[in-house]
């Protein structure tokens, strides 16, 4: 499921993604002593999520770098430490705060190698978990990755299970440039099936999670999991159905997404982000200027109402795209065209 | 560890004498309802009534008495998302800031804020923000917007604007009141210092732990008083908000106080010393006002025990009538996305096509 | 070519689009005393690229208020004037500085109304600069539109001439909702006819402002000259070209642009910012589910190069779509179908 | 007005007398060269062979000279985009520096950053910000990288931040200072207090005009230096990186000095009083010093004319390679993107289709 580039040994465990995280984050400050994390609360009060628990005791404050409430000041000086050779490995508590570091991450970060030319590298690792549904609120639930995506300079990874999280998270720490990490609140519990020893996954690259010959659901992060529950459940209505986890944000891996297009003729993605100008909108595109002449039905969008996120249990149920949200949308994308095989 | 790091200075305000009885009474009940709020509030999010994030002014009390008891009605607040205390003794009834805190349509942000951002246009409660200083630049616009609105005097309204101790170190802090300083702005910055930013000390935060001292950067007063004295907080509120209205002159004011519980209810604060933990509980200021007043005569045990019981009784009735409200109705989802309709507005649910088939 | 919700006149005049700005400030300070002007260097310096000439001497301090380099702080100081009552018309240098404030403009201004259920509403004007083409290097170059595209809370309008300038701006201001007002360095200078008297424009519906058969051109700000500039050019080789000018990017008027690409079946967005997630791809993704099966060809999309934008003419002028690159995808888009006019 | 509405204090440092005659007449060439090399570059703007933006140090010499003479090889220095003078002096050609103006593959960052984007890894020279602060937050985080990468000590590598006037009052200034203070950081942020943010003076920018005071906002020490002393300068920031490459002390210096001409090349500046205008030439730090040196018997008047003609012929020879310098290959467009190659990176240019046909 995921794309190795190298392994070392076959033996696996189930943990959660929490727990991939926080190992592999031992892993590489083991590994390489110019790693160092540093975020607001991930020393003593172990990160607002535990991803980082135990690791201030075992690394020392040095390592485990507590900052003071100052996005913009912390990001930006880890920024500078990658510029004089360290490997900074940045927790932003959520994505949403993000916004005001941004203008490091973007204005500079993004763009040093570029503007002088290659005479700096920024090898740093912004780890950050968006995602609504956690009654969080308008503020604090946002999923605001595809304005990292659109930026030349970053990668962006979004992983969707641990496996996956360990992989891509040890390529990230390893990658020479500034790489956005993105979490999910909803995926920190979720298990799955770890391999041990160093995992390194090729950024850039989608997997297909699952094969199937109707029917292509793009996702990516927490929309994977509900695109392979839905088609697991719409397999019993004997539909066979695809699944692409993107993986990477950016680059784009366009020919995983338009392969499997070409061969189901079908595509509907499933993101969590508002719809317009959203993940699925560069998705949507993509699939239409590379496999026009196979596609048999317009590509559908499953997304968020584009709404700020309301607290209330039942708007924020109403607002954010669910599994049957998806199914339906499947369903219809298969009832428009004439024959569900046709290509 | 925050409590016994840093030494509390002499407040630099001087605590009221001969104060009538009837006020101080009255000062008890008002933090005796805070308290009984803040416990139900806990208790309602351990049962799931309550979702998302929620903080408590628990040890706050005098502060927020204090502070609440020198803004006037005309004045604007605006704070953080510990705001429930505030919330309460603006005005607004603890049915409606409870059923927010439930998400239910009849909360005072209609369901939609929740714990963080309680919202009153009409006692002036302007938010209510969870993003950390989020809600200083707006409040200094506040205070712009009223400087050319009104005259300066006694009768001038001005802003009140808190924000956590943590909060300063944020580029917003330096850049609004920078502009306060230099335009004259009508509005008194309160900092309420109660030692922590979830786990970390002020003096883990601060390179200048001592706050107020901050105002020197900006030619502005600063001042720092002690957070457990009700009066000494409501006298330094009133004296900073007189600058403001009058004479245009925005104060950094600096409460010194103490979180007692953890930073939201979730959090058990273990990172917590013991030695910490116990003098947040000392000097806790609900049961030592409530000694005070009952050593100085102003209340018997019977009618501390009274206030509280009533207090109690006031939660419970918000609670039922939280529970008993409805949720927002999904139908209006998009009911205050904008305030001026134009063509096209989105309005599509999950999963519905972007367009009608042409 | 402005959908117009008042007119008053007939009578018109040739100005600039920065002509058209400024009197169109002039016009709103004096028509609504709440109305007031705020951003860095605005007054005595009379703007960076001089759109506030004239005014602080005309309306005074309190009106035309110079701001300290402090985005943040003033734009946020700008939002909670508008809570209590006024009208702010801000100006950010260029898009490139709104990064700074972004905090207050995404989580703030945008989420206020909805998080608080209706009881403040947010007359902020946004007004600012994009694009490269300058040489101003990869950090004042930018078009990030799209990020504010994304945000539900926000209405983003992005005139092409003078008069969409007056009279978006004027809808802008009368708003009572946060207004993000797109301009353009290379668009100040341009000249057209704009009609004297109170213009107000409805935001959210875009223009057809040629009308053609082949194909549709989508664009929008300075894209849209360019894109009239191409039309006519090719109606000389015999080919029949729509432009549709989005005007507004928030709301997006997709019925417009579906309607053009029904009849044309054929469809080029040309935009200036990155192509992965830009602009482009959430038309492509509307054009591909609203019209899917009017259309002849892949919708294409000519949009700048994924790179920090350098400093070296020949690099940046490499990097930024052009006249010709649009003329060339345009010609491939309709060599692509059998016949041009086969609808 | 910026000029006369400022006081200039008492500089907190003293300038050393006793200089040895080479280093004075070293300094005056220094500052020859950047004033030569500055009146060029306007005037190569003017003739279109300069694009963008182009900010220049005139009237800032003796401060450029003076922080450049105390900042030793091993130490990092950032600065905003004002920065023709200091990469000069940091031991860049003029040809590499000149060339970098016109967009020449041989200028320092390849001619893709331009006049605000000086940069050169081997003499730690690390950029050339044209965001304004932009510069602060990363010049903070090397200081932190080299405070655990090695001792404190004489020989420990330090920082120096430079920045406008203006710039003090964004928020990554005091955030970037607050760690510095409180994580002990050898860094040293020097405020080229030179009066004005393009045309807004100090008085109508922050609301605490001395700049240097708002070090106390971090326990930092904040120190004065008039910046039309060359030795005062340099013994003020040699003063400031000691302490922070010996102790770890942080330091903020304000160097006072005046913008001759406009914000940018295309600025006239207009909205500049006669006076100030003035008072800017009366200051201007270039023939004070040559005078001063002539008076001291220094320089003859011949040999300051012969400075004077070598940095001409100097700044000649810099436009004449950078001139014949070629343009940078638009085939390498994409190479500096990623350091790290990996998987579907885009590679398109405008117009290109954005996969092949399958
Ligand atoms: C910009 C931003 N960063 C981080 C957070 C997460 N956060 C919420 S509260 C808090 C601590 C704030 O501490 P303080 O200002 O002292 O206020 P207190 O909680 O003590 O009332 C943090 C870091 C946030 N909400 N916003
Ligand atoms: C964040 C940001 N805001 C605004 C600008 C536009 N700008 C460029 S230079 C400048 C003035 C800076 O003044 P100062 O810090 O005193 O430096 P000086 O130009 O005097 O050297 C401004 C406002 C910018 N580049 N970045
Ligand atoms: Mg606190
Ligand atoms: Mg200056």
């Amino acid at each position: 499921m995921t794309e190795i580039v190298s392994t070392e040994v076959a033996t696996t465990r189930t943990i959660t993604y929490r727990q991939a995280l926080n190992e592999t984050l031992r892993a590489e400050l083991e590994h390489d002593d110019k790693v160092f994390l540093i975020g607001e609360e991930i020393g003593i009060f172990e990160g607002s999520y535990k991803i980082t628990a135990g690791l201030l005791e075992d690394f020392g404050p040095d390592r485990v770098l507590d900052a003071p409430i100052a996005e913009e000041g912390f990001v930006g000086a880890a920024l500078g430490a990658a510029m004089v050779g360290m490997r900074p490995v940045v927790e932003i508590m959520t994505i949403n705060f993000s916004l005001i570091a941004i203008d490091q991450i973007v204005n500079h970060a993004a763009k040093m190698r570029s503007m002088f030319a290659g005479q700096v590298s920024i090898p740093l690792v912004i780890r950050m978990p968006g995602g609504g549904g956690q009654q969080l609120a308008a503020t604090h639930s946002q999923n605001l990755e595809v304005w990292y995506a659109h930026i030349p300079g970053l990668k962006v990874v979004a992983p969707s299970t641990p496996a996956d999280a360990k992989a891509l998270l040890t390529a990230a720490i390893r990658d020479d440039d500034p790489v956005i990490f993105l979490e999910n609140l909803s995926l920190y519990s979720a298990k799955g099936e770890v391999p041990d020893g160093e995992q390194i996954a090729e950024i850039g690259k989608a997997a297909v999670v699952k094969t199937g010959t109707d029917l292509t659901i793009v996702s990516y992060s927490r929309g994977t999991t509900t695109a392979l529950e839905v088609a697991r459940q719409l397999e019993a209505e004997g539909l066979s159905i695809e699944v692409v986890d993107l993986r990477s944000l950016r680059p784009l891996d366009r020919d995983t997404i338009c392969a499997s297009v070409k061969k189901t003729g079908h595509a509907v993605v499933f993101e969590d982000d508002w719809l317009s100008y959203g993940i699925g909108a560069e998705i949507s595109a993509t699939i239409g200027e590379g496999v026009f002449d196979f596609l048999d039905a317009p590509v559908r969008r499953v997304a968020a109402a584009e709404v700020p996120l309301p607290y209330a249990k039942s708007l924020e149920k109403a607002a954010l795209p669910s599994a049957a949200d998806l199914a339906k949308v499947v369903r219809e994308v298969l009832n428009i065209s004439s024959t569900p095989n046709d290509n | 560890m925050a409590a016994k790091a840093r030494t509390r200075p002499e407040s630099t305000v001087e605590s009221t004498g001969g104060e009538p009885a009837d006020t101080l009474r009255d000062y008890y009940e008002r933090m005796s309802l805070v308290r009984a709020f803040e416990l139900r509030s806990s208790e309602m999010y351990a049962r799931a009534k309550i979702g998302g994030y929620c903080h408590l002014n628990l040890g706050e009390e005098a502060t927020v008495v204090g502070l609440m008891a020198a803004i006037e009605a005309r004045d604007y607040l605006f704070t953080g998302y510990r705001d429930h205390g505030y919330a309460l003794l603006r005005g607004l009834s603890p049915e409606r800031v409870m059923a927010e805190l439930f998400g239910k349509v009849t909360g005072v942000s209609g369901g939609r804020g929740g714990s963080m951002h309680l919202f009153d246009s009409e006692t002036r409660l302007f938010g209510g923000y969870g993003i950390v200083g989020g809600q200083i630049p707006p409040a200094t616009g506040a205070a712009l917007a009223l400087k050319n609105q009104e005259a300066a005097g006694p009768d001038a309204a001005a802003v009140m604007c808190l924000l956590g101790d943590g909060t300063t170190n944020i580029g917003a802090f330096h850049e609004s009141l920078n502009l306060a300083g230099l335009w004259k702005l009508p509005i008194v910055y309160v900092i309420v210092n109660n030692g922590l930013g979830m786990g970390t000390t002020v003096e883990k935060a601060s390179a200048e732990p001592e706050l107020y001292k901050r105002a020197a950067s900006y030619r502005m007063p600063g001042v720092r008083v002690d957070g457990d004295d009700v009066l000494a907080v409501r006298d330094a509120a009133r004296d900073a908000l007189r600058q403001a209205r009058e004479s245009r002159q925005p104060v950094l004011l600096e409460v010194m106080c103490y979180r007692l519980r953890g930073h939201s209810v979730v959090d058990p604060a273990r990172y917590r010393s013991s030695e910490d933990t116990t003098i947040a509980q000392q000097s806790d200021p609900v049961p030592s006002f409530r000694a005070k007043l009952i050593t100085a005569g102003v209340l018997s045990e019977t009618d501390a025990a009274a206030i509280d019981e009533a207090a109690d009784v006031r939660v419970s009735e918000a609670v039922v009538f939280a529970d008993e409200s409805p949720e927002p109705d999904v139908d209006d989802l998009f009911k205050y996305v904008y305030a001026t309709a134009v063509a096209n507005m989105p309005a599509a649910l999950p999963g519905e096509p972007v367009m009608d088939a042409l």
